[in-house]
């Protein structure tokens, strides 16, 4: 490979990484405008409608007020740790992206065969996601330990054991996609559902759609988890931040929620398949982000609907009832798949093996 | 090129990171450091071909075990400054003895012994060859007994953890849940005639 | 192209890295914990380059067994510390004596 | 039996929750935009306090102190002397806005109907001396808002 070959690589590979964290930038300050505004609509209430034709410029003056605030550093605080910690949880909220599929195109039949659209089509590509999600419990450790206050560290200890928790209902539910797939690769699990609506993972694995996305709700804290910013704790392990860093860490929040979003849609709703194959002359992308939006929109739906659980009740509800659902899943799962005669029932959903 | 260029990257960071795991002074740092280890090793798995190791290791060993030891280190309330008395005193000694390891090891690993077998380059099969798929067969047919017998000793790790560290209340009240839930009417209201 | 031979090197580095932690910090048990873990990752690099090399799966496997074990092995040894350090209000090594062994 | 397993499966009482939620997603906004829409007040509103006039232009207070006497919060002070008609007629008569608890009693105790609370509540000021209002000011919010003091106080009358 010569020296020109690898700039020429390296600027696709720069582009590419913009053309993907550019709009999810961008879309996280709409996502919290968007929020404001439907929770608003569900409360009989108007929401943010000042700033701009029907507000639409409130998340930039949100942003240029977070922007010019003074970020304040506790005297007592471990400076480099502190400062680490947003940034540490954005990180795996970002990089995640980078094997998510957002559709194949043939970029109008130049070339022969259609191209997945993701940065990296890695064939590890949801163990990937699985161990970046599993990165962003260390930016909430490292703000609540560096703040060196007790709110933070309470909060911070609430929501990794919150976070470590539902990760395992999380990822036994993502085995049971495995299992039917065969494939660790997110583009083959799409592939794998092709043909409407019948044949997405949704109708066999209902169970495991609500198991997941209900952990994933957990996993970013939103609302029916959000535990870690209760009252007593202030605001839980970003209670010292301000400014800027604290954006970030809404930045990250935000961020794994449409990661999460996109995930679902992938792995349970058909990723970017028309429910009808018919409908497929529309592009799949726009597809795959329509469902994404639509689950964006159940996220703050929730948010609007349920009150928080106690403690113990989110923990109850990770170890003792979705553990359990999601290990009897895939015990069931396999029999079906690998008992002659039984597998023909599923064959309906199987037709692709 | 760019495969070296990776090694080298990997391999300094690694052994960098090791470095400030064994002589950083507060604690939280050295976890950090450790963290930062298993990244760039994980790096040079995936130089390696072996893709679904390096996943492993950072969900195991990152997304698991280190937020084990960041729990152990944040619930301890460690003396930082006591921890580290004796520092200087075993330090020559401990030195030697590793420097002696290492030069050993070096002189073990380029004395060719090792390169006999081992193809000078080796083959890169890229993404076309699934190594998950590999592994798994491997797993479950050749080493089945062993991977049964690894569950196993995970489980009884995971009970002995938990019976070593409860601390179970006996006087504690605990709600029965799905009582409270399946309460109906009839348990609860009663009609008195007046 | 990287050989074998490096790969060996870097662990070799990190297992003498780990040794060396292993003699400093007496009284840290966590870091010591942390040391061990270190010297596993050499053993598991060690493993996965040979692996690579002899084109033979059966290091990964035991890449695999490795990190079994190190898992057990951490979960039980901080489950450990933090009873002890309930008893005694210490994770000092010179602290766990009571054995007299 | 079935059925509370069939609510238990299928989460059934969160679904309520999300449809009621849902529902209220489409349903009329009631939101007043304040300051292009207000909302309507009471006859009753106790907002900035006015000294009234009679239609001749005569000041109606006769420096009885009533009200001077009944304010739990001591923000009203009187001065007051004989004018060459032989009149009581007040000198001096301030309010203090940064101690008013606007309970509405000086109205209440008034004889003559002289000060009274309008609907006003749009006075805020950069500066405390600003809410500081002597005896002039509150005659110049009277004769501002004559018209709709008394209409109030007709509304109001039957009831009182």
């Amino acid at each position: 490979m010569s020296g020109l070959d690898m700039a020429i690589q390296g600027g696709i590979w720069a582009l590419e990484i913009l053309a993907i964290a550019v709009p999810i930038a961008l879309s996280v300050a709409y996502i919290t405008y968007c929020e404001r505004r439907v929770i608003g609509f569900m409360q009989a209430r108007k929401g943010c409608n000042r700033v701009g034709p029907a507000g639409l410029l409130q998340p930039l003056a949100d942003g240029l007020k977070l922007v010019l605030k003074e970020t304040i550093i506790p005297a007592q605080a471990n400076k480099l740790l502190f400062i680490g910690a947003p940034l540490l949880s954005l990180m795996p909220a970002l990089v995640a992206f980078a094997v998510v599929p957002f559709g194949e195109t043939s970029l109008f039949g130049v070339w022969e065969t259609p191209h997945i659209m993701a940065i990296s089509n890695l064939n590890v590509g949801l163990l990937y996601v699985m161990a970046i999600g599993s990165l962003s419990v260390y930016g909430v450790l490292m703000a609540g330990w560096a703040s060196n206050s007790k709110y933070p560290i309470m909060g911070s200890i609430r929501s990794t054991c919150q976070m470590i928790s539902y990760e395992i209902s999380m990822g036994f539910g993502l085995v049971t996609v495995m299992m039917l797939a065969g494939s660790l690769n997110l583009a083959d699990i799409v592939h794998a559902q092709a043909g409407g609506i019948l044949h997405w993972y949704m109708i066999p694995l209902f169970p495991m759609l609500l198991v997941f996305f209900i952990s994933g709700c957990a996993e970013t804290g939103r609302t029916p988890f959000d535990l870690t910013e209760t009252e007593e704790l202030v605001a839980g392990y970003y209670t010292e931040y301000s400014g800027m860093w604290f954006a970030t860490f809404s930045l990250a929040e935000y961020g794994a929620m449409i990661l999460i979003s996109l995930l679902t849609s992938i792995l349970f709703l058909g990723g970017w398949y028309a429910p009808i194959p018919a409908l497929d002359f529309i592009p799949g992308t726009v597809w795959l982000l329509g469902k994404t939006a639509f689950l964006i929109f159940v996220f703050i739906w929730f948010r609007a609907t349920f009150p928080r659980y106690r403690y113990d009740q989110m923990m109850r509800l990770g170890w003792k009832i979705f553990l359990p659902w999601t290990l009897g899943w895939i015990f069931v799962l396999g029999v079906f798949i690998y008992t002659p005669g039984l597998d023909s029932i599923i064959d309906f959903w199987l037709a692709w093996r | 090129m760019l495969e070296t260029a990776f090694f080298n990257l990997f391999a300094g960071l690694s052994i960098f990171a090791g470095l400030g795991v064994v002589l950083s002074r507060n604690t939280m740092h050295a976890v950090m450091f450790l963290i930062f280890c298993f990244f760039n090793a994980a790096g040079l798995f995936f130089l390696l071909d072996a893709e679904f190791l390096g996943i492993i290791l950072i969900l195991i060993y990152v997304g698991a075990v280190m937020v084990l030891f960041m729990f152990a280190i944040m619930m301890l309330e460690v003396n930082v400054s006591k921890m580290r008395e004796g520092f200087q005193q075993y330090l020559p000694i401990g030195g030697m003895i590793a420097v002696i390891l290492l030069i050993e090891f070096i002189a073990a690993s380029t004395s060719g012994v090792f390169t006999e077998g081992a193809k000078a380059t080796a083959v890169h099969f890229a993404q076309d060859v699934n190594n998950t798929k590999e592994i798994g067969y491997v797993l479950y047919t050749k080493y089945l007994l062993a991977f049964e017998i690894a569950a196993i000793i995970l489980l009884v790790a995971l009970v002995g953890a938990i019976v070593l560290t409860i601390r179970g209340r006996k006087d504690a009240k605990y709600q029965n849940i799905s009582k409270q839930v399946n309460v109906r009417r009839e348990d609860r209201v009663r009609k008195v005639s007046m | 192209m990287v050989g074998l031979s490096e790969y060996l090197i870097v662990a070799a580095a990190l297992f003498s890295l780990g040794v060396i932690g292993l003699f400093l910090n007496r009284k840290n048990v966590i870091a010591i914990l942390m040391c061990i873990e270190l010297m596993l990752l050499a053993v598991n690099i060690n493993l996965v380059a040979f692996s690579h090399y002899l084109n033979d799966i059966s290091g990964q496997i035991f890449v695999f067994f490795v990190l079994t074990v190190a898992a057990c092995e951490v979960a039980i040894g901080l489950a450990i510390l933090v009873s002890f350090y309930r008893l005694r209000r210490s994770i000092e090594i010179e602290d766990i004596n009571t054995l007299q062994g | 039996m079935l059925k509370r397993a069939f609510k238990t499966w299928f989460l059934w009482e969160l679904l309520i929750g999300l449809s009621v939620t849902g529902r209220y997603f489409f349903k009329k906004k009631i939101t007043i935009e304040y300051p292009e829409e207000k909302t309507p007040l009471s006859p009753r509103f106790r907002g900035l306090h006015a000294l009234r006039r009679y239609e001749s232009g005569e000041e109606r207070c006769i420096a009885c102190k009533l009200c001077e006497v009944v304010c739990p919060a001591l923000a009203i002070t009187i001065e007051s002397e004989e004018r060459d008609d032989g009149s009581r007629r007040t000198t001096r008569y301030d309010i203090d806005f940064t101690k008013c608890i606007y309970c509405g009693f000086c109205q209440e105790a008034c004889p003559v109907d002289a000060i009274v609370e309008t609907q006003e509540f749009e006075y805020a000021t950069e500066t405390r001396a600003e809410l500081y209002y002597d005896k002039d000011m509150l005659l110049a919010v009277g004769d501002r808002y004559e018209k709709q003091i008394a209409a109030n106080i007709a509304a109001d009358a039957r009831y009182s």
